[in-house]
């Protein structure tokens, strides 16, 4: 058997490896982060942020565990549904009552 | 320039290591080694290498570090001894596995209990499904001479394996021998820069390592490590064969000594080659086709060579130094056997476990086997498979 | 120190995708730990929670270079690194410009148990290098057994609550001063003070040597209280004195407290919302909870006298 | 000249039997011999008796086990001569020098050894005394074996004894020590 051996740690394309010999030397992957691994299905309750009460003091931000704060220019801008796995620390950090509040459902 | 000095094992393989100059090395003390590391320690102090030295709170933390170091693009050598190696068993896997070009010797000592601080096999044997390249030398020419090498063959681009050098504790590891050593430039030449694939500094292009891996590709990434394994016996023999045509001295993979038409042969590997050789050569001399295979590279097992090289024998009986309690017989031996039925070979066999805890070997006990063996070839067939070499009480 | 809105223009090298638990404190940390780095980080990471969650082949949470190799050798691992960087350094491969943040984040059972030694050997050592344990008091990635961190009393899959004994029976060992024994520099810090710990962390992979913070994690699934408390948690833990934040200083001699309570709450209220005391605060068993109380004031006395002396310094 | 001669040194842990032995086979290169030394390994400390072996040869060594019969016996302090016996297995005809302040008929009578083997003596404790200051058999004992032992010549002996301590010791000291090695090469005796 001749196989093209994968001796590099290569940029992933793709998620999948069909065979053995792809698998990238020691199992080494290049470090992207893994936002394309969606928990965002692990929700029961999801956060309500309401930009009209929200003062922006990135409370919620630091604090969140998924990195599901979505943030520009030093403003909230909304939550990354994708990841966010509702466990609330947004809403029970947040000095505001009404800025960021649970719902029960994971659905949006 | 190339000069003949005495040494010792571990001053040789301590000499090797000086003028590989490696980035790193990460070592604990632990007899019949420590010469190696006193050794090396003095080198720098004495600033003869640019060696970053880490002395380690133990064996554990040595192979540890060395996974660090090399990780991070160091080049990396350590070396350990029996309770030492069992102690860096989890990270003997795990520096496989990560596929770090560590390179390790190994100086063969016994494992508790009973303590005891001499010499067998039974540390790197016992290791030797931790995925990693392992060479045993027969005398201190060859340690020096095979450290060298080791460099070369963990860090082909084909192979990116760790290599243990494995020499006899005390018997070779303290035995002052003449050693023909090379310029400090040749060696430096002949092992050349290391450019490590897997850099956990390059932060512009930042890497995962050591991630967990679930049963979806756990099997694969062992495959493909196990598969490099089996693929560097090409390169162990290519960086043999250059290292010989450069300096002179070459040891093969196995080494067939008057096995051409050897009609009972001794397969062995360490010190106790040089004593068969000896015997056969007496033997010879008696009109007994008498001859010796050698096994230098034990891991990838050269299922190839031993089975071509058994092949015509009448008997042959495998010795070495460890036991496989509850095995069907001792690792090596195994190995052998292995072989020969990869290449559906009939050859009768017997194993011989000698020298454990140090007990000496010497010369007229290799002659019983040998005599033994006479008996098995007459006899075409094998009386008792598993026997061992001067047990007390053992007939 | 740089505002939360400043801050939060940086990227975060740690993402979301990782399969910690909702809630976790962890990732928490992580992200605070990689918003303060001062130089490139390298994180090394023993087997815990955060390796298995957030590096499972072939998806990884990191954006900077990490390595997990074993459970009690991180700090090894870490040594390794820093001697690679002095060798590679030292010999002109390395830009002697470029400057590495070498980080460990570790459990506590990885930390205060099985990791001991190497991190004793890491700290003797003098490597430059961070570890930081992320102290949730128990093994949390095998199921909530305790370790060294665990508190007096608390429950735990390895000291359960019975009629012959409640909970934990020892209380648990103080890492950070053994820590500071080895001259280190050492902080205790907790994840709700994002500011305290952020700041220690910059001092620490500023400072030419060894060093080491214990940073409070409350574990939901651990401790027994809902998701979204973490940090709530955290607070009550510094705000009775449990999880006291300070930093040792000049080689092991000067202790520094970061925050003294206005007022000191008693440690029943931090007990309280946490499961693994449900038992403190059954009848007959009060005792439980003055044993608690008594330890954290003689280690808290004992604190506020180090670094009374130490202003002497 | 034998091909290869198998010796067996008698010492008490400290004395520098292992040093001894390493030296006179480091010296053995200088004559294009190939040479093993290596001590009998135990943990025996400080004033215990110890033993040491060499092999020198004029082929390469492949031996890789104990010396059982060697060819000769060296003993670096008298006070073994009674403790141990220094003849175990000494070949017939084979040689014993010994650090003794007697003569080699003394040596022979009192290892009941008359005409079985060739004995020879050397004062080296008086040689070291009188030339270091104290009383450190090994160096001079490599000088009386190399003598009997007729491979290694006067000059290779001195000129590696100074390769190998110019760097530890100082010159004065060196200079002692080739004169106590000389002196026990020129004074050894024998029967």
């Amino acid at each position: 058997m001749t196989v093209q051996i994968n001796d590099t740690i290569r940029k992933l394309d793709k998620k999948s490896f069909p065979a053995w010999y792809e698998i990238p030397l020691g199992g080494t992957l290049v470090s992207e982060g893994s936002t394309d691994y969606h928990t965002g299905s692990w929700r029961t309750k999801r956060p309500i942020w309401n930009a009209e009460e929200c003062s922006h003091c990135m409370i919620c931000w630091i604090y969140c565990p998924e990195t599901a704060i979505k943030v520009e220019g030093g403003k909230v801008t909304g939550i990354d549904t994708t990841l966010c796995k509702g466990c609330g620390i947004c809403a029970n950090e947040c000095p505001r009552e009404n800025a960021m509040t649970m719902a029960e459902g994971g659905e949006y | 320039m190339r000069k003949t000095i005495g040494l010792t094992g571990d001053g040789a393989a301590a000499e090797a290591m000086r003028q590989i100059d490696p980035d790193v090395v990460a070592a604990y003390p632990i007899t019949p080694q420590t010469e190696i590391v006193e050794r090396f320690a003095e080198f720098v102090a004495e600033g003869s290498v640019h060696t970053e030295l880490v002395t380690v709170e133990s064996e554990h933390s040595a192979m540890s570090a060395c996974c660090g170091s090399s990780a991070a693009g160091a080049r990396t050598i350590t070396c350990t001894s029996s309770q030492g190696l069992a102690l860096m068993h989890e990270m003997l896997y795990i520096a496989a596995g990560n596929r770090l070009p560590i390179v390790m010797i190994n100086v063969n000592r016994t494992l508790s209990a009973p303590i005891n601080i001499h010499n067998d096999q039974s540390d790197s044997l016992g290791s030797r499904d931790a995925g990693w390249i392992q060479l045993y030398c027969e005398g201190a020419q060859e340690v020096y001479d095979t450290v060298i090498q080791a460099v070369r063959i963990a860090e082909d681009r084909s192979v990116m394996l760790p290599v243990m050098v494995c020499l006899d504790g005390f018997v070779v590891s303290h035995n002052v021998e003449p050693i023909n050593v090379l310029d400090d430039q040749e060696v430096k030449d002949f092992i050349g820069e290391f450019r490590p694939v897997i850099n956990l500094l390059d932060t512009e292009n930042p890497i995962s390592m050591g991630n967990l891996t679930l049963p979806d590709y756990f099997f694969e990434h062992k495959y493909a490590q196990a598969y490099a394994l089996e693929q560097s016996k090409a390169v162990i023999a290519k960086v043999d064969k250059e290292f010989g045509e450069r300096f002179g001295r070459s040891y093969g993979i196995v080494e067939g000594y008057r096995m051409e038409d050897a009609e009972i042969a001794i397969v062995t590997l360490g010190s106790m080659v040089g004593t068969a050789r000896v015997v056969a050569d007496d033997l010879r001399e008696q009109g007994v086709k008498a001859g010796v295979l050698k096994i230098r590279c034990y891991r990838p097992f050269p299922i190839e060579e031993v089975a071509e090289a058994l092949k015509g024998v009448k008997a042959a009986a495998v010795m070495e130094k460890a036991l496989s309690p509850g095995a069907p017989g001792p690792a090596v031996f195994s190995d052998v056997l292995g072989a020969l039925y990869h290449k559906g070979l009939h050859v009768n066999l017997i194993s011989y476990v000698a020298g454990l805890g140090g007990r000496d070997v010497p010369a007229k006990s290799i002659r019983k086997v040998y005599e033994h063996l006479q008996k098995i070839a007459a006899l075409g067939k094998v009386d008792r498979i598993l026997n061992y070499l001067d047990l007390r009480g053992w007939q | 120190m740089a505002s939360l809105r400043e801050l939060s223009q940086k990227e975060v090298l740690f993402t979301g995708g990782h399969r910690l638990c909702a809630g976790c404190p962890a990732p928490i940390i992580v992200k605070q730990i990689l918003l303060a780095a001062p130089h490139a980080p390298i994180v090394v990471n023993p087997t815990c929670c955060l390796e298995i969650s957030s590096a499972v082949f072939p998806y990884t949470a990191w954006k900077v270079p990490y390595y997990h190799n074993a459970f009690e050798n991180a700090a090894a691992v870490a040594s390794g690194i820093d001697a690679a960087i002095n060798a590679l350094r030292r010999r002109g491969k390395l830009d002697e410009s470029k400057k590495f943040s070498v980080i460990v984040i570790g459990g506590d059972g990885g930390t205060y148990d099985i990791g001991f030694q190497a991190l004793s050997g890491m700290l003797e050592r003098g490597h430059r290098v961070l570890y930081v344990c992320y102290d949730n008091g128990a093994y949390m990635n095998t199921g909530i057994q305790r370790s060294g961190a665990t508190p007096y009393g608390a429950w735990t899959t390895t000291s359960h609550v019975g009629e012959a004994q409640k909970g934990k029976q020892q209380h648990r060992k103080d890492l950070a001063w053994i820590a500071a024994a080895h001259g280190a520099y050492v902080a205790n810090a907790s994840l709700h003070n994002w500011r305290d710990l952020m700041r220690k962390v910059e001092k620490a992979l500023n400072y030419d040597g060894p060093s080491f913070i214990n940073v409070q994690a409350p574990c939901p699934r651990g401790w027994r209280f809902p998701e979204s408390k973490t940090v709530e948690i955290a607070r009550l833990g510094t705000e009775c004195c449990f999880y006291p934040l300070y930093e040792v200083e000049d080689k092991g001699r000067k202790w520094i407290i970061n925050y003294v309570p206005k007022n000191k709450i008693p440690v029943a209220e931090y007990l309280k919302p946490q499961g693994r005391f449900a038992h403190f605060f059954q009848k007959g068993n009060e005792y439980l909870i003055e044993e608690f109380q008594a330890e954290v004031d003689r280690r808290w006395e004992h604190l506020q006298r180090l670094a009374k002396m130490s202003e002497e310094l | 000249m034998p091909k290869m001669v198998e010796i067996r040194w008698h010492a008490r842990g400290g004395q520098g039997a292992v040093l001894a032995s390493r030296y006179l086979a480091a010296s053995a290169i200088r004559e294009n011999l190939y040479f093993q030394a290596f001590p009998q390994f135990g943990t025996e400390r400080m004033g215990a008796p110890i033993v040491a072996y060499t092999r020198i040869s004029d082929a390469p060594i492949n031996l890789r086990c104990a010396i059982e019969e060697p060819d000769m016996v060296v003993v670096l302090d008298p006070t073994l001569l009674k403790a141990v016996n220094v003849t175990a297995n000494l070949k017939e005809g084979g040689s014993i020098i010994a650090n003794y302040p007697g003569t080699p008929k003394e040596l022979a009578q009192e290892l009941n050894v008359d005409g079985k083997f060739k004995v020879y003596a050397v004062d080296a404790y008086k040689i070291s005394t009188e030339e270091l200051g104290r009383p450190i058999p090994n160096t001079p004992m490599v000088g009386a074996l190399a003598r009997v032992l007729g491979l290694i010549s006067l000059d290779n002996i001195l000129a590696e004894f100074e390769e190998q301590f110019s760097h530890r010791f100082k010159p004065e000291i060196v200079q002692k020590n080739l004169k106590a090695v000389r002196r026990a090469y020129e004074e050894v005796q024998g029967i």
